[in-house]
């Protein structure tokens, strides 16, 4: 059952109100002349919502980066000779992350819980607490090469504030119209009482299910896996010659943990001013893949190979972190693959591994 | 009563913001190895467990991760044993007597010592190993009597590397510890055994397996050997606890550096029992 | 004074390595000259052999200081060998950036390297006590500047974006607001400069000399992008395309850097002093107030006033870059793909980059790769014209009776009023070690 | 602390990695206050031989490029190389791949022998290097970090990561997706990816990451992209950041 039913029209407004209060972020179309279709859309900083597209079909890279940003200070300090005073940096700016499909969803669920762990990180939680999420479902996966229903990530039934499902074009128009589900209060006070939404009637929870339903039908598996196995496939797989075979084609270049909306390792670094005492402490996104994410003093490499590299996230990904966290480490949105320039590619290494075992 | 502004208060509370701490006196040890001792401003102790580590900070340079090397049994002070390899220990070895250095922690996991308590117990330590030792080795000797027959071995490469002079003196006079050390390569004025460390087992009495705890700190070769000789003395898996090192950034068990396969050694560890060790095919590769 | 001898072992506060050697006998020079000795760096023999599309960004490598001038002129160059038609937004872009080079060039000459001299310290960082308003203002132009270059770019040394058939990034319109805004702040540091610069005794030495630069055959704008070529003692104008029956080159034994003559003159002059003596109508509004108020008329020969006419093209390109960051942010701007050869063939461009008429030619084989380059950069243009002046000047210089360290002074200063690219002109190094 | 003595040399180049400190324009009057500038030539008179910190942009072309740094080196107590030229040879060694008599003859014709020239090198085949900063030009932002870390005493290091963490930092549509052939995945980062945010593909101007890069490139190229290898090989060459015939 949907909660309420709205106007693409109607939504436009909605966000230009929440404007007024929030910095709005979503997917904005880029044109590249050279890219068939010759667009591409990245989640941005807009300030009015018609410079949203919420056509769009993929983002490129995830909105993770309005979360824990590439790189952000921790702490400033002042020091002097009697000591230090350092002041740690937050970024409570009211946001709205508008658009959000359920993998990255999901991947922002699985934020929430390893920044609060055993510890609280209030730097991701600073701006956690003050963004709003407003999902948009996908009817069907966004593009070639996802694995999201096998991650059980292209569903998502909570972790937003709100979210959209596009039923379609109205019958007697050609606008779009939503079903809405409230995620939170926060969501349900956004649209409950406004004038621009409506309760579903009969003809829209129809319609509902039968989204649902092409939605179900519109989406395949392409693991040979089932998710609840890969963690006995890969048990049976650290020795595999695979690791070797694919990984003297990786460049060890790290974009495939960068665009990866689960990835979430750093590093930390100092910084002082030229003359004075004071600087900051900040830290940036890491990855494992990178070819010293593991050195120590007196150059010791615990993992020197771009083979225990791969294999490292390869089982991060889809076992460790949820041993873990609860929270399934990939969401299948292959964006890693898609980012990988040697075109190593993660469903297949699943595929193949499944095969030999 | 002092009051704390808000700022003050979101800096407690943030886990990256490092507590001042002064570093009260320094001893060097050898050409490598400095020993500071620190306190907390106010005298508060630092609440550690032996085999627990802080996050040092000289700010501006950086944070490393220093086991605490004195035990909690001695509350108005904490020691680290820093060697200089790299940016941030260089600086720490510059620091004097009255500076102010930033500490987090304690932080991960150190010896169960309720677990250790009633029991006999073997410290094996090589190099710089036993730092780490030294807090459990402090606090066995001042908890004498919670504990069984204490056998200490310890084993650096060369006289040179030998640590914390004084307490090895201390120990060797000492009725409550069984201590023996052994240099790899001694040089003229060596007058005591040379040897891998794992020829000072021979110096052992029988150890009962259901009775004895073992922790062996040191480099992973010497780990592997150490681990072999007391495992055939029957001792369980469980019974024997290394420490390990890996590169850390936040300390806390988020920024995914020191990962060992499934664990994080900051957060896990340092301190890991060796049957659980086993499992995880990179730690001890 | 019967004999001296002057010898300066690498210029300072010019770009490259020079070196001035002047020889006096019983009142007669005997010796003079201005040595080029920077390392021969045969651009034009490496260009050969590789993509077209590689041109702008490896001729911008001739020179850090104006590599904006040289991206320009070498995608005139090679748009014309290809037959590409570049777009309006392109052409528009290419003004704005070029505006951006104009501007800090002339701000890194005039205030970084000549002004020291009319103060008489050895370089700008003294001054940085002395006068930390102007250096202030000096880095705030120069940072502006650059910053336009960058908007378009990427960055001012080595630009990015710009490419054979068009851009591959455009400005934001943040970007442009801001730089605006920018811009109209700039206005009164740049009026400060004026006002400094007048203060300054400007030496004197007049002498006839040919004056050549691009001029604009289409909508008559004051030419930096395009344009025909045109001099004061020939204003009828020749395509660039017959470039060479307007420019002869030749090599000359002291100087890695050919010189250059002209059909009318044994040398003659390109730069900042030459487009403001052929191009005065064109100028804008402001810049010709300046003008006045700095007392410079066309046609003027005094190769001094090249510094004047600088901070005058200062003013034209703020203002014209104030307008043109309008336009833009009128008509709206989009990433275009870069427009495709209809052609390989053999094609030249120009620009007039801060030191003058810049021009490249190429040649593209069949499968789209250099076979053949010539490029005629501005300095080497000039420095016959220098040595002519230095000839002038020497015995002006004898007469006045000065000692012979103001009179080294006043020749470095004369080579530093061309503002001599020298790595442009191209090199051969000479070390000696006092 | 004493005010470190800094010289600014140029060899063979285009002095825009001399001219790219001028350029660091809200910090200049900063460093000028903890640095002392001794020895100029683009921007000052005045000479001085007593070096803390020398700086060089160009690259090795010329017997007297090659005296020139020799002697450098033995005036400045830390050697740095600024820029693709000075640290691997940069463009100048484009000429290296044609018969010296032709490149000469083709610019300087029957004169050619008054110009001296020779294979351009990076200054590190001639004398040590302690330090280099590569790009075309130089990283200003880099050299910034490095006059700090060489006034705090701390060792300065140049990034392990390949262009490609700084363009994904960035947010960057990649350029394979375009399909072109970026150079990023095998460049050594630190330019914050300045050309893949233009548009226009990394030239490789900070040198080669590192070999299992290179050899993953080779295997790449060879197996995964239908490109002619000779055109990668000619954009690796660009900056002389890979001077080999092949591919590994
Ligand atoms: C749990 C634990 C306890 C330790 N206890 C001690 C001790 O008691 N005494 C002692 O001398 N050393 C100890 N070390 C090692 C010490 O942390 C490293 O020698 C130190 O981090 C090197 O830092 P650096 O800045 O001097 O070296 P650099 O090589 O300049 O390293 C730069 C950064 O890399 C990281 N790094 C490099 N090596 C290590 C390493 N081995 N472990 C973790 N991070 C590293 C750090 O973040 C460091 O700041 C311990 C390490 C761990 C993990
Ligand atoms: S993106 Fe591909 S090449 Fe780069 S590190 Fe990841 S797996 Fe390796
Ligand atoms: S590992 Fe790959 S598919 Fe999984 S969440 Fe990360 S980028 Fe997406
Ligand atoms: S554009 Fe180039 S540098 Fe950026 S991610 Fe792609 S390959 Fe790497």
């Amino acid at each position: 059952m949907a909660d309420r039913i709205i106007r693409h029209s109607d939504l436009m407004k909605l966000v230009d109100e929440v404007a007024r209060k929030r910095r709005i972020i979503g997917p904005v179309a880029r044109s590249v002349p050279e890219c068939e279709p010759p667009v591409r859309y990245f989640y941005e900083d807009v300030e009015r919502a018609d410079q949203l597209d919420l056509s769009f079909r993929y983002c490129v890279y995830s909105p993770k980066r309005f979360l824990t940003p590439p790189s952000e200070t921790l702490f400033a300090f002042d020091q002097d000779d009697g000591g230090f005073v350092a002041a740690p940096q937050y970024d409570r700016r009211p946001t709205a992350l508008v658009g959000v499909h359920p993998c990255d969803i999901h991947a922002i669920r699985l934020y929430d819980r390893v920044f609060d762990l055993e510890h609280r990180d209030e730097h991701y939680f600073a701006r956690r607490g003050a963004t709003m999420i407003i999902g948009m479902d996908c009817p069907g996966p966004c593009t070639d090469g996802v694995f999201c229903k096998d991650m059980g990530a292209n569903v998502a039934e909570a972790g937003f504030d709100a979210m959209l499902y596009p039923l379609g074009t109205d019958t007697d128009g050609d606008e779009m119209r939503y079903a809405v589900m409230f995620g939170t209060k926060a969501g349900r006070e956004w649209l409950l009482y406004s004038r621009q939404s409506a309760a579903p009637n009969a003809d829209d929870e129809r319609a509902f299910e039968k989204y649902q339903a092409d939605k179900e039908a519109a989406f395949s598996f392409a693991l040979r896996t089932r998710r609840e196995d890969l963690a006995e496939l890969l048990g049976r797989s650290y020795d595999s010659l695979l690791w070797d075979a694919t990984a003297r084609r990786c460049y060890s270049c790290g974009s495939c943990n960068l665009s990866c909306p689960t990835c979430y390792c750093f590093d930390i670094t100092d910084e002082t001013d030229l003359a004075s005492g004071s600087g900051r402490r900040w830290r940036e996104w890491d990855g494992c893949h990178l070819p010293e994410f593991a050195l120590v003093a007196g150059d010791h490499n615990f993992r020197p190979k771009a083979a225990s590299r791969l294999r490292h996230r390869i089982y991060r990904k889809a076992v460790w972190i949820q041993e873990r966290s609860g929270v399934v480490g990939c969401v299948g949105c292959a964006r890693c693959d898609r980012a990988c320039t040697a075109k190593i590619n993660s469903v297949e290494i699943y595929n193949q591994l499944a095969e030999e075992a | 009563m002092t009051t704390v502004d808000s700022s003050e208060r979101e800096a407690r509370a943030d886990l990256y913001v490092p507590m001042s701490a002064q570093v009260v006196d320094v001893q060097q040890m050898t050409d490598l190895e400095v020993l500071l001792r620190a306190a907390f401003d106010g005298g508060r102790p630092l609440d550690h467990c032996p085999g627990q580590f802080v996050q040092v900070s000289v700010l501006g340079v950086g944070e490393c991760p220093i086991s605490v090397c004195s035990s909690p049994t001695r509350p108005d002070y904490f020691e680290l044993c820093v060697r200089r390899v790299g940016e941030v220990t260089a600086h720490i070895h510059r620091l004097e007597k009255g500076s102010v250095i930033g500490i987090r922690g304690p932080l991960g996991r150190g010896f169960d010592v309720a677990e250790l308590h009633g029991k006999d117990i073997l410290i094996v330590a090589g190099g710089l190993g036993i730092a780490p030792a030294r807090s459990l080795i402090q606090y066995v000797l001042d908890e004498r009597q919670q504990f069984g027959a204490f056998h200490l071995l310890y084993g650096v490469r060369s006289p040179a590397e030998l640590l914390y002079r004084d307490d090895l003196t201390l120990w060797r006079e000492s009725p409550d510890v069984n201590f023996h050390v052994t240099v790899d390569r001694p040089d003229e004025q060596w007058r005591g055994r040379s040897g891998v460390v794992t020829t000072l087992f021979r110096e052992l009495p029988q150890l009962d397996p259901t009775e004895t705890m073992v922790a062996i700190i040191g480099p992973p070769l010497m780990f592997k050997f150490a681990v072999l000789e007391v495992l055939a003395r029957r001792i369980p898996q469980n019974s024997i606890y290394c420490s390990l090192e890996r590169r850390m950034k936040c300390g806390v068990g988020i920024c995914g550096h020191c990962q060992v396969n499934n664990v994080y050694a900051c957060l896990d560890g340092p301190v890991f029992k060796y049957g659980q060790l086993k499992a995880l095919r990179e730690a001890l590769e | 004074m019967k004999n001296v001898t002057i010898s300066v072992k690498h210029i300072t506060r010019v770009e490259g390595h020079g070196n001035i050697s002047v020889r006096v006998e019983d009142g007669e020079i005997t010796e003079l000259q201005l040595a080029i000795v920077e390392s021969p760096r045969f651009f034009e023999s490496f260009l050969r052999g590789r993509h077209y599309s590689e041109a702008p960004h490896i001729a911008c490598r001739i020179c850090g200081i104006c590599s904006v001038g040289h991206t320009t002129a070498s995608v005139n160059a090679m748009e014309a060998a290809l037959a590409i038609e570049p777009s309006e937004q392109t052409v528009k872009l290419r003004k704005l950036i070029m505006f951006g080079e104009e501007m800090q060039s002339h701000v890194l000459h005039v205030l970084f390297l000549a002004v020291p001299d009319f103060l008489g310290v050895g370089s700008v960082l003294p001054l940085a006590r002395t006068h930390p308003d102007v250096v202030k203002i000096a880095l705030r132009l120069k940072r502006l500047s650059n910053d336009i270059c960058g908007a378009v770019g990427g960055r001012h040394i080595h630009p990015i974006a710009c490419h054979v058939g068009g851009l591959t990034h455009v400005p934001r319109d943040e970007e442009l607001i801001d730089l605006k805004r920018r811009c109209e702040a700039a206005r009164s540091d740049i009026a400060v400069v004026a006002e400094t610069y007048a203060q300054f005794k400007i030496p004197g030495l007049e002498r006839d000399t040919e004056y050549v630069c691009l001029k604009a055959s289409d909508n008559g704008e004051y030419a930096f992008c395009s344009g025909d070529i045109v001099s004061t003692k020939d204003p009828k104008p020749t395509n660039v395309a017959d470039y060479r029956k307007r420019i002869i080159e030749e090599v000359v034994r002291h100087s890695a850097a050919k010189h250059a003559r002209s059909p009318h003159s044994p040398s003659y002059a390109v730069g900042a002093l030459a487009r403001f003596n052929n191009n005065y109508d064109q100028l804008h509004l402001a810049a010709k107030e300046v003008a006045e108020g700095l007392g410079l008329r066309p046609v003027n020969c005094n190769p001094f006033h090249n510094n004047t006419a600088q901070v005058i093209e200062l003013v034209h390109c703020l203002e014209s870059a104030i307008e043109l960051i309008d336009e833009l942010l009128t008509r709206g701007l989009a990433v275009e793909p870069l427009r495709q050869p209809t052609r390989f063939g053999q094609g030249a461009g120009a620009a007039d980059v801060p030191r003058g008429t810049l021009i490249h030619d190429y040649s593209v084989d069949a499968k789209g790769y250099i076979s053949e380059a010539n490029l005629i950069i501005p300095t080497n243009q000039n420095l016959a014209n220098i040595e002519a002046d230095m000839r002038a000047y020497v015995p002006k210089l004898l007469e006045s009776g000065l000692s012979r360290e103001e009179m080294t002074l006043q020749l470095e200063m004369l080579v530093r009023a061309y503002d001599p690219c020298i790595s442009c002109a191209t090199h051969f190094l000479d070390v000696k070690w006092e | 602390m004493m005010k470190p003595k800094i010289a600014i040399f140029s060899l063979t180049g285009c002095e825009g990695c001399s001219l790219a400190i001028l350029e660091l324009e809200d910090q200049l009057l900063d460093i000028l206050q903890v640095v002392e500038i001794v020895n100029f030539r683009e921007g000052m008179t005045e000479r001085g031989w007593d070096i803390d910190i020398g700086f060089v942009d160009g690259a090795i072309s010329t017997p007297e490029d090659k005296r020139e740094v020799e002697e450098l080196r033995k005036h400045s107590r830390v050697l740095v190389a600024i820029g693709a030229c000075a640290c691997l040879g940069g463009i100048n060694t484009l000429k290296n791949h044609q018969p010296a008599s032709e490149y000469r003859a083709y610019v300087y014709g029957d004169k050619a022998e008054w110009f001296p020239t020779m294979d351009a090198q990076p200054i590190s085949a001639v004398v040590k290097v302690d330090y280099e900063l590569p790009g075309c030009p130089m990283v200003k932002e880099e050299f910034l970090r490095f006059v700090k870390c060489m006034l705090t005493e701390r060792p300065f290091r140049a990034t392990a990561n390949a262009v490609c963490v700084e363009c994904k930092k960035k947010g960057v549509l990649c350029l394979y997706e375009k399909g072109i052939i970026c150079l990023g995945p095998v460049t050594r980062g630190g330019c914050d990816a300045i050309c893949p945010a233009y548009g226009s593909k990394c030239e490789g101007c900070r040198g080669v990451v590192s070999d299992e890069a290179l050899a993953a490139a080779g295997v790449n190229l060879r197996e995964q992209y239908d490109v002619p290898l000779d055109r990668v090989l000619a954009d690796m060459r660009f900056h002389g950041a890979y001077q080999e015939k092949s591919l590994p």
